[in-house]
């Protein structure tokens, strides 16, 4: 049985051997070292370099920086802007998460088939993500451009008013996002495919035989068997959807009225185009804390769930 | 037992359902749905640009031309670039299977102290922003005099908890059973890692490389500020560099163009790795 | 109660032909036990009628509906897997109650039948635990349970006894058979097991290499193999043989030379029956009489003592062994030599063909 | 042997003209300043090579800044006028008075606007090579259509605020065409050009209070503000447009005038020579009406700096200067592109005035104006600036919470 | 060559103890075979022994050295597995491979062992297939292959042949008899089997939750079971037992009195041997004798015919069922009134507490 126990090699329980297993499996911790390393060195001190930087006023270019303490944060709470972005973000990982989680599970489901219809269907909904950024957005302007675009042009043919979805504040950010699922739901499609795969087929032959109904298969056997990668996917993508820069800032440049402008893009501007370094410092470690914290609460959610 | 008894799969039993007719169906409604915009693509990258400035609905009907596909052919550094987008996404795929592989196995089936902290400090990084480290990173970087090198380009991403996380998750899921065996076969850890979990693993890995091969070919930030040089530059940055200031008004037919070329590499890989991710290689474990 | 009939049945993975057109008919009711060498196809064949291998070729049709191309769950039968096939996430209560909740079956009753399985199965303990927490014996009792609360009109069993300890069996195999007295139910089932096969099948069907060999009541099959093969594969010790030469007649019946000191033996056998070419004497170790007057000598070489029983492989002057089952109160010492005979009634010939002829 | 280094935008366009040395054949900004380069590397005789490094143009300054921290800086880059000043404040650009005088390229031929942005204190931080600037670029066989052309076939343009609402309406009545075409969404920069331009023409200034304090609320300000609102309210701007769509909006004679800028003069030019198009015989181009007290438009520039720490040695520096001189002797060549010279003797050159158009709008050379040079982050300004004025045209945002939240942003911005 | 030593094992699940406190002496080149009911943790001992599961308490010593904290591959044990744990991403010629790999066997050696392990398993046409291409009995002689083919110098058997057929496992049973013989390996072999523990073991240790019931010579065990659950786990069918009086005492041994008929049978059991207290007689099958002047009056109930004998359950004056095998020569039909004796010389008694006393 496909039981998940860790393989349970030496957990001794004397107190002799409590002793000796101090020493003996650090050999173990041979295979996570190289990622140890590279963690510690690329992501751990560049994180706290960042989080130095945060707390200066810092003009890189011209070499000089003040400790100004937790200024740059007091700053950013009062900054209408930056509660914007942190506003859209929020809203657009509670857009497009369940989406990519449902979606990109239903498509693997139907897709989750040999021959070559199933391959092309699947090469199709990953087809979008080999695009980059710039093409995504400039295709999907296409689409959304007032007057001629795909969009308009539809709407004429059906006699409706044309509707130009980035035009509004309401619904710019929700346009975004469905470009964003149109983009990149073949991701965690292929990551729901992988876990299917390892799902043993007698499972199914026995929920077969048990005359389960295609849901009742779904929810009692898929399900649970890989419900270990609908928690990894939808942690990714909130990670993912968290970090959303590109598209936002081709297609509608954080406008209209602040509306689309996620904490990434005030990241990049703030950094990059206004030279306040600390100041978008600051911001980065904020949005580092959020995510940490819907990663985290989102992790000990779906922990929950699996125990149940 | 029923490897070739795909047919027999429940789901494949049922395949004249109503109902699997109708999801299918409404998948297939979907695909268009997908596909329009890359047809679309596809038509622009070879219509002419001046005659884009006026019309992008124009799909099916003259004029045609390659004009923008021998322009991105003659730019002269275009193999260059091709080629360190090839070493970078390369390296950083292997690289990052490799480190990931270890780690998650080392993560998901041993024993080591302090193991389950280590794990949650690892994941913690998946919320760092990348936009946190470009900055402490690139002065890094400069610091030791490391950039427009090709391991400036690919080191970064390595220390991604992503595939970390991913390939936990998905050696949880091979049977103990199997590996017990192998132990018992005088196979060292290393060797039940390499020689079972990971081929065991096999759709994993291959989204795992599929999923990083993407984001390194694709990257765009860290080329840019890390690979200043031209003759570093990697595809993305390289064709980028060749827009004209307004080309996305006036030269919408090159940058289809380009988006084809530059995606065509990761298509032919995802379709290289397709027949890995359903493909019942490991398929189900005998128990 | 429903009958299984199988018309033409083959099939094939790739090039391999596994089952072999293969025609049968299941009676309503009948508790049917398939015999057969590992890998014959026995495990194909019960997969093939449940509806998880497609059918390559021919038939398959449940009570009067042809079932080719019906689901599993619709074939109203339950199988017990010879992997188990238990689902790791779910308890073993879960694991038989989700059969009975798909179907809707009431929750009281479900409960009551889990109860009543788990009794007669020895599992009232381990409802709670899931599957990776039980020992092989345990899990496959699951898995046996699995099916059973179903209450199905046929059964499906592979190899479900093979884990268990001897007595644990005696006892599920009785229940076993007071379930088919209660249900009615039509039983297919597939052992190794000889004792299994007699106690509980109505009728056996031997497999060979994907085909029938045989099919009938089990005494039939051990009294009366009709190849070869069903002689040689029914019955422990394996039945000894012997190359003889046609040596005369006595009443019809030949009269056979062992290859041997030219000893003679008659047989039970028609001559008249018997077509031309070289035969085979067969003869089962009980059959064969240690008898101080015995016109055969040997040399016992091995004794194998079972506890209720012993077994000597006795050496012949050609050198072959042959196995004889000692009588109870008779001790014998590896090296003695002894006189042996053979009963002339069960005595069996087989022609070059492997088709077999009885004295009775 | 001497290599320099060009970082620039403006693309790259091997496949038409990586072979080309003349750059009489090339046509473009791409094909131009390649050729242009080709052209140096094959006829210097100080055997100087001049090695483009091109970057796409909207990273461009961030991976400029990235290259200067990585102390990997080229010889020689391009930089808009109006960011040149916050590189020379952080000491990071060469002064470039010596080294003009070495080669003998003459400031004083800098025309008054490429002067006023290459200049800080009295020293000279860059080689002037454009001035573009914003114009309105018209369909005049629409105005005709809507009865608004003299007797020339010229269009009439508006003298004051009302006259341009009062005309427009006009237009719109006859034609059902709103006069404006206008990149609104996702397009920042062209507000604020038309929004300085509105000011400078009232003689207003939006720093009176010192470098670092942009000032919203004064008359000028508020009248610009109130102009556009106007505008956009009474339909006279095509709604929803980006910067594509604005021009295929007005190529495809969708609307009057096109707010745009001076480097897609050529294209309409080419346009209307093509029988068949909305513009064909129909085009022309002006520079912003003067609506309020005096001719003024914005204006920017680019400009060629030799940033510290670029040219190694002596020998390179010399180089690089030399390339620069190139450049200056052939500014008219880059007018081609639509771009003004930066020199007065190109402007008023027979050669510049046989271009097309190129007389009606020559004069901004003079009437320009940008931001004093003082003013630091003046991309980031305009992008904040512009964006509030965009949210008043596309969501309809009050004129005065379009003053309050644009100063607010850019005088934090500034603060910080 | 190596002994294994178990000394005070234990193993618990969280509360459940599985094992209790177990010593053993493996001695080295023995033939060991552990029987006990399903679920008393036969498994556990021996992923025990080869490593894969953690001793909750006491020591495991192989050869000389304490191996409780060596990893499985060091301790030089092959291992096959209940469940097979075959690779399925390998062949079977890979699989078997595989452990011999790892030690750096040279490829022409790997090939002659596999060569020869397939010969003797008749594996010879599947080596190039995957797992999930054969059948159930096939995997399981891939499984043994796998150990086999390492030479070890120990090996741990679970269940090895419980899916294979009765003439191949006692094909398998002969070969892996002539393994040990050659290799003078340390064999710990677990099995349901009757037949096979009778054949193949040195000693037999009969477990029952968790501990050491009995251990000993296969026919000792059979013929005199230390205790009454050892008595009644060994032998097929089950031992007979009868709760007795006793009833006088004839040359030191006891006479007891059956339950019914005032039946008294005299038994050679020593009566100063026996504690106070109720006595439970118990008597194999085989020691029911069917006899015409029997002392015993009984109604054959069932009759299990299954080819190389038969077995009368015969009721009792009480409604008791008892167990009697027929002779050969003897027809009996359901429902014919019987006469029995028991045979003195193998009559058991067990006083309360389970403990067993045997005549000789
Ligand atoms: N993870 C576990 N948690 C709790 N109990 C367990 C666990 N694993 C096994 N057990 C229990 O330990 C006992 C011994 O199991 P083991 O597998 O050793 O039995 P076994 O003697 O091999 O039985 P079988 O003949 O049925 O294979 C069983 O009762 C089983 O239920
Ligand atoms: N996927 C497959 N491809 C090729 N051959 C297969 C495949 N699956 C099974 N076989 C072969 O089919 C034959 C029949 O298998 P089956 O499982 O029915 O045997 P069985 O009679 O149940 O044997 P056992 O008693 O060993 O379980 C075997 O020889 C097996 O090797
Ligand atoms: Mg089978
Ligand atoms: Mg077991």
């Amino acid at each position: 049985m496909a039981s998940d126990r860790s393989l349970a090699m030496p957990l001794p329980t004397t107190r002799e051997d409590r002793r000796r297993k101090l020493r003996a499996p650090w050999s173990n911790a041979l295979f996570v070292l190289p990622f140890v390393i590279v963690y510690v060195l690329l992501l751990i001190v560049p994180l706290a370099f960042g989080w130095w930087l945060s707390l200066q006023r810092v003009d890189l270019l011209a070499g000089t920086s003040d400790f100004i303490g937790i200024r740059n944060y007091l700053d950013l709470a009062l900054d209408p802007i930056f509660r914007g972005a942190m506003r859209n973000t929020f809203y657009f990982v509670i857009l497009t998460v369940p989406v990519f989680v449902l979606l990109g599970l239903a498509l693997a489901l139907v897709l989750n088939r040999p021959g070559r219809f199933g391959a092309a269907l699947r090469a199709l909904f990953f087809g979008s993500s080999v695009l980059s950024v710039t093409i995504v957005t400039l295709v999907w302007k296409l689409v959304m451009m007032p007057g001629n675009g795909l969009l308009a042009d539809v709407s004429h043919a059906l006699h409706w008013p044309e509707f130009l979805p980035l035009m509004h504040e309401a619904t710019a950010l929700p346009a975004v996002a469905v470009v964003t699922v149109w983009w990149i739901v073949g991701l965690p499609m292929m990551l729901f495919l992988a876990a299917l795969q390892q799902i043993p087929q007698e499972l199914y032959e026995a929920a077969a035989l048990d005359n389960a109904t295609r849901w009742r298969t779904f929810t009692k056997i898929t399900l649970p068997s890989i419900w270990r990668t609908v928690a990894l996917v939808a942690v990714i993508e909130a990670v993912l959807q968290f970090q959303v820069f590109g598209q936002a800032q081709l297609l509608t440049d954080g406008g209209p009225n602040n509306s689309t402008r996620p904490l990434v893009q005030f990241i990049y501007e703030t950094g990059f185009r206004q030279w306040s370094f600390g100041y978008s410092a600051a911001a980065a470690q904020v949005l580092f804390a959020l995510m940490l914290i819907g990663v985290v609460a989102q992790a000990w959610l779906l922990r929950k769930k699996e125990k149940a | 037992m029923s490897t070739l008894a795909f047919e027999s799969r429940p789901r494949g039993a049922l395949a004249g359902r109503l109902g699997d007719r109708l999801m299918l169906g409404a998948v297939v409604a979907l695909a268009l749905l997908w596909i329009t915009p890359l047809v679309w693509v596809l038509c622009l990258s070879f219509k002419p640009n001046a005659f884009l400035e006026q019309h992008t609905d124009v799909l099916f009907s003259p004029p045609f031309t390659l004009q923008n596909y021998t322009n991105i052919l003659q730019t002269s550094a275009v193999g260059g670039w091709l080629v360190n987008s090839l070493i970078v996404s390369i390296g950083q795929t292997l690289l990052t299977l490799m480190i990931a592989s270890l780690a998650g196995y080392g993560f998901a089936r041993t024993e080591f102290p302090g193991k389950r902290y280590v794990y949650v400090i690892c994941l913690c990084g998946l919320a760092v922003p990348e936009q946190a480290l470009v900055i402490p990173l690139h002065h890094i970087f400069a610091t030791l005099d490391w950039h427009n090198t090709y391991g400036a380009l690919i080191l970064p991403r390595l220390a991604s908890p992503f595939g970390v996380y991913l390939m936990t998750q998905y050696f949880k899921a091979v049977p103990v059973e199997i590996e017990e065996a192998a132990l018992l076969d005088n196979a060292s850890r290393f060797k039940v890692f390499w020689r079972v979990v990971l081929p065991l693993s096999l759709p994993a890995q291959a989204t795992l490389a599929i999923f990083t091969f993407l984001s390194a070919w694709n990257d765009y930030l860290w080329p840019l500020v890390s690979a200043s040089k031209p003759e570093m530059y990697t595809l993305t940055i390289g064709l980028a560099s060749t827009q004209g200031n307004f080309a996305q008004s006036e030269g919408i037919g090159y940058l289809m163009a380009q988006a084809i070329f530059a995606g065509l590499p990761i298509f032919v890989l995802y379709l290289f790795f397709q027949k890995y991710i359903v493909a019942a290689v490991a398929g189900t474990a005998v128990r | 109660m429903t009958g299984i009939r199988l018309s033409g049945v083959t099939k094939r993975y790739g090039d391999t032909e596994v089952i072999t057109g293969l025609d049968l008919d299941i009676h309503s009711g009948e508790f049917l036990v398939f015999l057969g060498p590992s890998g014959c196809g026995k495990s194909t064949l019960l997969r093939m009628i449940a509806g998880l291998e497609t059918v390559s070729d021919g038939q398959i049709s449940i009570g009067e509906r042809r079932v080719n191309e019906q689901p599993p769950g619709k074939r109203g039968v339950a199988m017990v897997f010879q992997h188990y096939a238990l689902y790791p996430h779910m308890t073993v209560y879960d694991n038989m109650a989700f059969g009975l909740r798909n179907t809707g079956v009431n929750a009281g009753e479900v409960d009551r039948r889990i109860n009543e399985a788990a009794r007669m199965l020895e599992l009232g303990t381990l409802l709670q635990r899931r599957p990776a927490q039980l020992s092989g014996g345990q899990r496959q009792r699951v898995a046996i349970g699995r099916a059973v609360v179903k209450e199905p009109e046929a059964f499906l069993f592979d190899e479900p006894l093979s884990n268990l300890d001897a007595a644990l069996r005696n006892r599920t195999r009785l229940e076993l058979a007071r379930i088919h007295q209660r249900l009615h139910a039509t039983m297919v089932f597939v052992t190794h097991d000889q004792v299994e096969a007699m106690t509980l099948a109505t009728r056996i069907v031997v497999m060979n290499r994907g085909r029938i060999e045989q099919i009938g009541a089990p005494l039939d099959i051990y009294r009366r193999p009709a190849t070869r093969f069903v002689a040689g594969f029914i019955g422990a010790p394996a039945m000894n043989f012997i190359d003889v030469e046609r040596a005369g007649e006595n009443g019809g019946r030949l009269t056979v030379a062992l290859p041997f000191d030219s000893v003679t033996v008659p047989t039970a056998v028609a001559t008249s029956s018997l077509p031309a070419g070289k035969l085979t004497l067969g003869v089962r170790a009980e059959h064969v009489v240690l008898d101080p007057q015995g016109p055969i000598t040997g040399r016992a070489e091995v004794i194998e003592r079972l506890g209720d029983r012993s077994l000597a492989h006795v050496s012949l002057p050609n050198g072959q062994l042959i196995v004889a089952e000692l009588p109870r109160e008779r001790e014998l010492e590896t090296g003695d030599e002894v006189r042996l005979s053979l009963d002339a009634a069960h005595l069996h010939l087989f022609d070059e063909t492997g088709a077999a002829y009885h004295g009775l | 042997r001497t290599e320099i280094t060009l970082s620039r935008f403006f693309g790259a366009c091997d496949a038409e003209y990586g072979k080309v040395n003349d750059v009489s054949k090339a046509s473009g900004e791409c094909g131009i300043i390649t050729t242009l380069v080709n052209q140096f590397n094959a006829t210097n005789k100080e055997d100087i090579v001049v090695k483009p490094q091109i970057i796409e143009w909207s990273p461009y300054y961030t991976q400029l800044d990235a290259r200067i921290l990585s102390r990997d800086v080229p010889t020689i880059s391009v930089m808009h006028e109006a960011v040149l000043g916050d590189y020379v404040k952080r000491n990071l650009v060469e002064p470039l008075d010596d080294g003009f005088k070495s080669v003998g390229i003459d400031k004083n031929d800098f025309t008054p606007h490429a002067h006023r942005g290459v200049t800080f204190g009295d020293k000279t931080y860059a080689l002037p090579f454009d001035t573009h600037s914003w114009l309105w670029h018209i369909n005049v066989n629409l105005f005709k259509k809507a009865g608004l052309v003299d007797a020339n076939g010229k269009p009439i343009l508006p003298k004051t605020p009302d006259e341009l609402l009062a005309q427009a309406k006009q237009f719109k009545d006859k034609t059902g065409l709103p006069y404006f075409a206008v990149p609104i969404a996702n397009e920042s920069a062209a507000q604020t050009r038309t929004f300085y331009t509105w000011v400078y023409q009232q003689n207003g200034t939006l720093f009176p209070n010192g470098p670092t304090k942009i000032d919203l609320h004064t008359p000028a300000a508020t009248n610009a503000l109130t102009l556009y609102d106007k505008l956009m309210k009474a339909g006279d701007i095509t709604p929803g447009l980006d910067y594509g769509a604005a021009n295929q909006a007005f190529e495809n004679g969708k609307a009057g005038v096109l707010m745009c800028g001076t480097w897609v003069i050529e294209d309409f030019t080419n346009l209307s020579n093509k029988p068949g198009s909305a513009l064909a015989n129909g085009y022309d181009v002006v520079p912003f009406p003067n609506l309020f007290q005096k001719k003024a438009v914005w204006a920017d520039g680019h400009s060629w700096v030799m940033l510290k720490g670029g040219a190694k040695d002596e020998k390179t520096r010399h180089a690089a200067l030399v390339f620069l001189k190139f450049l200056y002797d052939h500014d008219g060549d880059w007018a081609r592109t639509g771009h003004l010279p930066a020199r007065q003797s190109v402007i008023t050159s027979a050669a510049f005035s046989a271009l097309p158009h190129r007389d009606a709008i020559k004069e901004i050379s003079s009437t320009g104006y940008a931001l004093p040079n003082t003013v630091p982050r003046q991309f980031a300004i305009q992008q904040i600036v512009g964006e509030e004025i965009s949210n008043m045209l596309s969501t309809g945002k009050s004129v005065a919470d379009v003053q309050k939240e644009a100063e607010q942003r850019t005088n934090a911005l500034l603060a910080r």
